[in-house]
């Protein structure tokens, strides 16, 4: 079973060089510590700069530069900052190569929720709706129980959707999950997990072909 | 014709209550302070005010809320903001959430003179419901239509006495799509320089877009997120 | 009757301080030369300048810097260059207060034909579209009949339109002329042409009401 | 994986006979002229050209026109190009005219993955002819869709390694609209810089547009309309 670092690590196996990165904020903001030697991606913050680099050090934070998740970061030596409009023109333009974020619920057809739960306080949906519409390459990164103990990946969200047809990869605490046009596909487990306990863990419809290996990361 | 304005209280002097107001801005970054401080000291009501978030329970557009002078929120995420949980619970506030490319693309369409534009974000989400749903080469698109807008408030690095801007960082954000959008557009500088002092290949937005301007006497900039790494 | 100049001449009266005004190829570009004083306007030039200065002297000419005619020219201190997608924002989203341009014919509805003859070779319509849709104020600077003797100002354009109901104001060697829903209304002779003149070379419905002033330029 | 190529011969190596290609400039201010003379080189026929204008008759466009290379125009304006005129008229050459501002927008749109918008440019013309037409606000406007163009190719003045570039004066023109509009977009520069010299508040387009870049050979830069005033 991984923890958080654990699914930012696989994940961070997804990243080819030359991509340029969407990281939604939670564990996917985690993938960019773990970039594999010899690539070179390019991180994506929608608020406009490429190039984002780590936090700052103390007493060198600045106002003016701040990441989708209103915190304090850097930009990198080649990197730009542009505004909202043209940011996500890179985003629906389809020139963002992969976007990670997370999900409250995904269903068998790539459908994802994460946005809004009925009867609480919705704070928004950001640019989620922007970047899973768009994306090429979505993969989420999420928990496979929720807190109650009850499966995410499901044959139908039952929350409000924040986009169709559009996951394409899910990677957590258990499994890497291809989104296919049957359903989930198993593709590794992780280390320490059995297919079964995968099985158990999804309410959507789940393939199982073959020997199913144990993640590398 | 100057387009210049002694302060924040003289350019928004003709802004009034029930009007319709775009402002710049992420988070608390590159948020007009100096413009959203005399709004409060006017006084005005009943705003519908489109801006990408609502700021926090004391600063930002959360001052507003706080004096209770919006009506509607038009905004992608309205955040962490007490004040603005317990209105909108309360029925005294209305909110309308847009994608986040959505609000930036509608701002600049709005500008632009482009009525209506396709965009796939929300398509078979509730943001669709009751707008024209499209398809191009396979994919599907839902219609969206420009604001319409009284004021349009945003805030520059540098600008000059012909209203052209410089932004710095990433405050450049929602203010550049924003210039343009509203009747008026305001902006408001940390620098206000003579024409001809800004390089004409340097400039975010030419100034065209902008009727008035001013010097802002005091930026705070709050940190809405300070995070920081250890050595 | 006026030359060139003095059509030039005539429309540089409408301009207003703080203009932000688009000249078209041929007598609008002259207007540039009579800009009232006092009066503060800023040219713009649809290829991506605001701010647009007089043609460079010998030896001067940057290839980087032209016109929308492909000329030659230079930008003023606070001028500011752009691409043409913002060029036609400004345009589209009228921002520019004042478009000049020539014409072919127009009709006493407002509408214009200035880019295209049938049978002829047609080099395009440019800018002209957007500027003639767009625009909230449109003067067109024009002869008043043409090299055959016929008049410009029709009750409908027989020449492929521009676009329609868009021109406000039209000013030729003959007279001034506004466009309103019920016609062509004559406005203001050119010194030493009499209104039976004017009326000769209108063939659109012209409205003269009470005494026609001369113009003053 | 560098987006560096060592000149225009090799950023072109994949572009193939009968493609759609998008190139920059106005006129022949910031043409992409070492692409051309490649494409000229390489001999490419059948061409779909989405360029604002078609150079003159023996530089920019016009040298891909006496090579009989271009299938298809597609410009707001043509210009004074006499073997242009001449295949037109033999109906060796098909043009589409649009106007210029529909034209800038299309390209963005293209870019930014708008698949179509609206624009009152060309309402109750001959452009209009089997296309959408809506009201909005009571003022009539034509939908206009973004082109599907397998290579845009455009110049700038300055660029990184990161792909990232400055342009100079007027040629910004519509280079940045292109930029991100061919499946492949190709930027050749009169100066190649490593990543990092560019002030990131300074790029006009962004790095992620731009998947080739290289540095031109030679710029022969040429004036169609050569005008001074005397002293």
């Amino acid at each position: 079973m991984l923890d958080k670092n654990g699914i930012a690590k696989r994940i961070a196996r997804e990243l080819q060089d030359g991509f340029y990165v969407n990281l939604g904020i939670g564990i996917p903001t985690l993938v960019a510590n773990y970039v594999p030697e010899g690539v070179n991606v390019t991180f994506q913050s929608e608020n406009g700069m490429l190039g984002m680099g780590p936090f700052p050090f103390e007493g060198e934070e600045d106002a003016d530069v701040i990441n989708a998740g209103k915190q304090t970061v850097t930009i990198l030596p080649g990197g730009v900052y542009f505004d909202s409009a043209t940011s996500f023109a890179m985003i629906r333009g389809e020139h963002v190569d992969l976007t990670v974020l997370g999900a409250m619920e995904v269903s068998e057809t790539g459908d994802i929720a994460n946005w809004k739960i009925p009867g609480k306080m919705v704070k928004g949906m950001g640019g989620a709706m922007d970047l899973v519409a768009s994306a090429k390459n979505i993969i989420v990164a999420m928990q496979h129980v929720n807190k109650a103990g009850e499966s995410k990946l499901l044959p139908k969200c039952s929350l409000p959707l924040t986009g169709i047809g559009c996951v394409k990869k899910i990677v957590t605490e258990l499994a890497v999950i291809e989104v296919t046009k049957d359903g989930f596909k198993l593709l590794e487990r992780a280390p320490g997990v059995s297919v079964e306990d995968i099985q158990k863990a999804t309410e959507g419809k789940l393939i199982i072909e073959g020997e199913i290996p144990e993640m590398v990361l | 014709m100057s387009k210049i304005f002694k302060n924040a209280d003289e350019a928004i002097h003709d802004l009034t209550d029930n009007m319709t107001i775009i402002l710049g801005g992420f988070g608390l970054c590159g948020i007009p302070e100096n413009s959203i401080a005399a709004l409060v000291k006017k006084g005005v009501k009943g705003l519908t005010c489109i801006s990408n978030n609502a700021g926090v329970d004391n600063f930002g557009l959360g001052l507003l809320l706080q004096h209770h002078q919006i009506k509607k929120m038009i905004s992608s995420y309205v955040g962490e903001n007490a004040e603005f949980e317990r209105q909108l619970l309360n029925g005294e506030l209305e909110v309308e959430l847009i994608p986040q490319g959505t609000l930036a693309e509608r701002c600049r369409a709005t500008a632009a003179g482009i009525p209506a534009f396709f965009t796939p974000a929300g398509y078979g989400t509730e943001v669709a419901i009751g707008k024209e749903v499209r398809e191009f080469d396979g994919k599907m698109y839902i219609m969206e239509q420009r604001f319409h807008a009284d004021f349009s408030i945003i805030k520059a690095w540098k600008g000059d006495t012909n209203g052209n801007l410089i932004y710095r960082a990433a405050t450049r954000n929602f203010n550049l799509p924003m210039a343009g959008a509203g009747k008026i557009t305001i902006a408001e500088v940390e620098e206000l320089v003579p024409a001809g002092e800004l390089d004409p290949d340097q400039i975010h937005t030419p100034g065209i877009f902008i009727k008035r301007i001013f010097q802002g006497e005091h930026f705070e900039k709050r940190i809405e997120q300070r995070t920081v790494k250890s050595i």
